[in-house]
């Protein structure tokens, strides 16, 4: 019941985009290839559902490990450099240069050197991943409310214990801001992926409809795509309540 | 010219890659003049990560380059495309591969592993091929190698790729690099398809033969310029697109001139029988669903009589 | 113990203050409001070093060392996210394990019994403050300086406080250095009291409570404790005066 | 001199970076069409400058464009969407939405709309940028501390002057946070943007070289690509520490 | 002026309490830390409704409606990135144009005249109280609630501040209700007084305080007043005592 509450303006405000967009498909007479009509969609979506949950599954696993990897080396590298402030000075810069390898270069780089399996796939989700968490991290553990940092310091907290007993706990809310940017960012990640060489999955049901002018299963995978970052998202909020329940002030 | 620029007819061809010397005829149409003649001022594009197609079918640009098997599949999908000109009279793809790997014809595809940017015609190609020859097409390993270059392919898992050998087959002559190229041409009549092709939407033709007229006469001037004078066309699209390799542009320039035309009456040319052929052929393999009218996808009306 | 002497930059704050806590000795310190009593804690405290002079604790120096004393902060800078137990054996959890029968028992003593599972949040001002102090008592070290400790506490409670807070110290004989505005409170509590002037904050006077200990509640309203108080009291006031 | 001690380390790393590169590059005798050497690199930057800089400076252009105009609309989105709390349940699933469309699907699309201007460009840009803005600031305002909240609306301040006095200043930092993430996107955004029909900017000028074989011109424009990253989030920074400069607490 | 009832629910913390202010009055509210004071302001305030019972300002209920009330909390609540002088006109932008004039005047009566451009944090917390007393004073309400004003002054500025505070009111007679836990200074500045009881809070006694005004510092010294100070000191003793 909550539920419905909560998410059902949500709901109700994507059926009415669907609706519209229906209505202005049908009325306008956009051919089936330019744009297709939602319920094309759907009913094209149930019809290659059986052959098209392998490419689903392999895209998910994919998305969700590289999320994982990603999160973990964002938090860590945060970690790192919010305690040797001098690395960070001469590291931070090259992260931003991090965001800024486009794809189709670092491509073929990472063909060969790691060949077409999990790795490079891993690596790249993993580099689009990993820079929200870092930033937000970074910035949650800067800034930590000043009075209580005073009074740890002032019992004598070492670095470590700062660390783990006020600049983690709080700034839980930030690390969680960048956590969810990076969920969103996961299964695009996940799809650009297997642009550079996969056999199944998402990416590769896409590439090969939208080859054959099949517009209609390119929205299939579009949604699919967009159904699975509203799913890990969701997923992130619920550990994000558990984990920050009853913290009341934040 | 900027005098009289306002009586000119704007359009816009979209190309179907990067340049290259597949445009080189519309690089030099422009350059000396010959669009201007016909009263055309000509943009052209590059293509977006999609393609030129769609663009071209929605009418938001005139002209496009594309393929004999996009159109195909695009007529059965019922997207208004239609073929005015093959750019090149046969098909010069193929399947190469570096010469270690051993890939001498299609049978020794068995085991090897085949990188391709997704499309079904590459697995239905594949496989046919692989037949004619009793070969197991199941032993054949397809991977969507997506943004990654032949060289960089073959470098790691990936055993051959489909090449256009006017550009990546002269590049690897350059480098020197031994490739085994096996042409689609030397097994099956049948796909011996029109790549790359001229194209434009039905919308135009009807609306507006005239522009469509102007625009294939010109073309096939520069296509012509093209195949007289190999070297000069060469120097018009370096000038063009100066981050373009000099060394490949005039290499490759000179391989393809006496390709345009080949054994074709004029330039541009095209049979029915070659659209019909690969439209059963890819129907047979189950790549077509739909009905295909020939007569619809392409048409020689436009070329200079 | 301490033996200090410092003086301290920008809007000069503190002007060649010396002053010292004796082991065991509970010392009291009073001044105008912003004389620099709380960045004198700051200066023990090791968060910020002299500009001159220097700290001392059993002979070393201590300047910008961390951790030494136990402190409790004028504001009570509690953690949010955790509960009442959970502040109070914070300090206890830097040094090693956190001894939660201990807490249960003291937040008994000071009427918290049934907040030990309540953050923050869910308390009073002067419930906050009592959960600070009971922090700062717990932490294992020789030396307690608190900033105002009672200072949004009702008489009463402020008094319950004082007497458990004295009876604590009889028993385990800590040094206490605590900052009051309460010149009663002052004078039931402490063994010594150095007055400050205002800001740039000199050592105004230093005045040895001569009452027995321990000390009963009557002790307050018995006349030579009127008459100390009446004393400090003209004292303050003359400092206050003087600066208009 | 200041500037040498902040951003020494930061250079010396990337001089330590570049020299390691050109010596295993030299050892391992890799081919310069996979991998260049960054002394190549330089060499042909230099040569191709001349015809290059107008590419540069319009994708300079675009990226900034975009990116104030997608940080605009993302704040704006984010204040509207934490003006009124059921809009925001209601929208925030579909934003999260939004960051999901692959561009090679909304490309044909924008184009068949708007032509092969400006404003395609720029929607790919902004929908880049406005992400990382819209949650950063979400967060910032839903985070403001809860007494002086509490102060506020006993004194009671409108929804309005609670958001300007109190929530905009005290998300200043978690806004910048997002702005310097949006930004560092900015210009890898106006580089793909520029992959949907243009006829120069540094992305045109990639895929040329990359068509061409040529890996050294490629490596230029990557370069290019990541000193104007930096110099946009350098130029943020500036602006933040202007714009927080004497908010000593935070 | 005011004729409040309620009781509030959870930890059941107000029980069946009725007390009003009347124009121009000058009330204050004694009572043990954690009995709910501070509860009773946001109620007045609007923060939170009350379980039952209703809160009337000139005869109109006024439950959840804010901005009615001049407000002082228990923590200073100012913010960090305004200096002094910005967030003391700050309840006046609220509702118009500020008078950085006045501000600054009465900035200067406290004894911050230097300070006016200093950030909070660069304060003692003395001074941040007298901060946050200024800027409910300049938010143009006709009822201030005032909650433990001056807990974190000396005791002479703290006289100083009352007597300010007396011939301010004197002059323009907003009606003024605040708590705090000194019971001299409820003597010294109210017409009446409400005393509370542990929590669930309910009125214990209401006394009417009978000195006559103008008051003098030196009525601290005087007889009836050491009287009625005991008398209170009494009540409150027991109060504490019952919980025991
Ligand atoms: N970080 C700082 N920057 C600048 N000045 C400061 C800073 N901290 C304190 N001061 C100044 O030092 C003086 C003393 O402050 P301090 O907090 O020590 O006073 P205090 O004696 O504790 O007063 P109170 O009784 O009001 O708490 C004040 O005038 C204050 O303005
Ligand atoms: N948000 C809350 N949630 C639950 N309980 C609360 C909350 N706020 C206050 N209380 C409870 O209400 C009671 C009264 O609190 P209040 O702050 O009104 O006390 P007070 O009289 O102001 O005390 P003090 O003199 O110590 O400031 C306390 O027992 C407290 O635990
Ligand atoms: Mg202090
Ligand atoms: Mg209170």
């Amino acid at each position: 019941m909550k539920w419905v509450r909560e998410k059902g303006g949500a709901i109700f405000l994507l059926l009415f985009i669907l609706c519209s967009w229906e209505l202005l498909v049908k009325v306008n007479e956009v051919p089936g290839w330019l744009l297709p009509a939602p319920i094309a969609v759907f009913s094209e979506a149930i019809k290659v559902i059986p052959s098209f949950s392998t490419d689903i599954f392999s895209t998910i696993q994919l998305a969700l490990l590289g999320l994982t990897i990603g999160s973990l080396v964002g938090f860590i590298i945060a970690v790192l450099l919010h305690m040797m402030p001098f690395v960070q000075k001469m590291v931070y810069p090259l992260l931003i240069l991090s965001q800024n390898i486009p794809i189709i270069v670092l491509a073929p780089l990472l063909i060969i050197w790691f060949g077409f399996g999990l790795m490079p796939k891993l690596i790249i989700i993993g580099l689009v991943c990993f820079f929200p968490i870092v930033v937000a991290a970074l910035d949650g553990f800067k800034n930590t409310a000043s009075e209580l940092k005073y009074y740890m310091e002032m019992a004598g907290a070492s670095k470590s214990q700062l660390f783990w007993k006020l600049e983690l706990p709080h700034s839980l809310p930030s690390l969680f801001s960048g956590l969810k940017i990076s969920a969103t960012y996961s299964v695009m990640g996940a799809v650009i992926s297997e642009w550079l060489g996969a056999k199944q999955g998402i990416g590769v049901f896409m590439t090969l409809s939208q080859s054959s002018f099949r517009t209609d299963r390119v929205f299939v995978a579009i949604f699919t795509i967009m159904l699975l970052s509203i799913l890990i998202f969701g997923l992130l909020r619920m550990v994000e309540r558990i984990v920050i329940k009853g913290k009341m002030e934040r | 010219s900027k005098e009289n620029s306002d009586e000119l007819t704007k359009v816009t061809v979209v190309l179907d890659w990067t340049p290259n010397t597949n445009h080189t005829g519309l690089y030099v149409a422009k350059e000396q003049g010959f669009f201007e003649k016909q009263g055309l001022d000509v943009d052209i594009i590059q293509p977006g990560e999609t393609g030129a197609d769609q663009l071209v079918a929605s009418g938001k640009a005139e002209f496009g380059i594309s393929t004999q098997e996009s159109i195909t599949q695009a007529r059965v999908q019922e997207v208004p495309l239609v073929s005015i000109a093959a750019i090149i009279q046969h098909n010069t793809s193929g399947f190469a591969s570096p010469v270690d790997k051993n890939i001498k014809s299609p049978k020794d595809f068995e085991g090897k592993t085949y990188g391709g940017w997704g499309s079904p015609i590459e697995k239905a190609i594949l496989s046919s091929l692989m037949k004619i020859e009793n070969a197991d097409s199941n032993k054949l390993d397809i991977i969507n190698a997506g943004d990654a270059d032949f060289f960089t392919m073959v470098k790691k898992d990936v055993d051959f790729a489909w090449i256009y050998y006017a550009w990546t087959g002269v590049e690897a002559e350059l480098r020197g690099e031994k490739i085994n190229m096996l042409y689609l041409t030397d097994y099956s009549e049948k796909l011996d398809n029109y790549t790359p092709v001229l194209a434009t939407n039905e919308k135009l033709i009807k609306s507006n033969p005239d522009t469509v007229k102007a625009f294939v006469k010109a073309a096939s001037q520069g296509y012509e310029f093209a195949i007289n004078d190999s070297e000069k066309a060469a120097d018009i699209l370096l000038k063009a697109e100066p981050v373009l390799d000099e060394e490949l542009v005039r290499k490759s320039q000179k391989w393809l001139a006496s390709r345009y035309q080949d054994d074709a009456k004029q330039w541009g040319e095209q049979k029915v029988e070659v659209w019909e052929e690969y439209a059963n052929w890819m129907t047979e393999q189950e790549v077509l669903e739909g009905k295909f009218d020939a007569k619809k996808a392409f048409t020689n009306e436009f070329l200079p009589q | 113990m301490n033996h200090i002497e410092k003086s301290f930059a920008k809007t000069r704050v503190l002007n060649d203050i010396s002053m010292h806590v004796e082991e065991g000795e509970f010392v009291a310190l009073l001044g105008p409001s912003g004389s620099g009593k709380s960045t004198l804690f700051n200066l023990i405290g090791g968060m910020t070093s002299p500009d001159e002079g220097t700290i001392l604790l059993n002979d070393n120096i201590i300047h910008g060392q961390k951790g030494l004393i136990g402190y409790m902060p004028q504001q009570p800078s509690l953690f949010p996210w955790r509960t009442v137990i959970e502040n109070v054996v914070l300090v206890q959890e830097l040094s090693g394990k956190p001894n939660y029968e201990e807490a249960k028992e003291w937040l008994k003593k000071v009427g918290l019994q049934d907040f030990q599972n309540a953050y923050p949040m869910e308390l009073s001002g002067g419930m906050k403050q009592r959960v600070a102090f009971i922090r700062a008592l717990l932490s294992k070290q020789n030396l307690l300086c608190l900033d105002e400790p009672f200072s949004a506490l009702d008489e009463f409670t402020r008094i319950e406080m004082q007497k458990w807070l004295l009876s604590v110290w009889e028993d385990n004989r800590k040094s206490i250095l605590f900052v009051t505005h309460s010149i009663e409170e002052a004078l039931f509590l402490a063994d010594r009291i150095y007055i400050l002037t205002k800001r740039p904050a000199t050592i105004k006077e230093e005045i040895i409570v001569p009452f027995a200990r321990p000390r009963e509640e009557s002790l307050l309203n018995a006349n030579e404790f009127f008459q100390l108080k009446q004393k400090l009291f003209n004292l303050l006031r003359d400092e206050i005066k003087v600066g208009e």
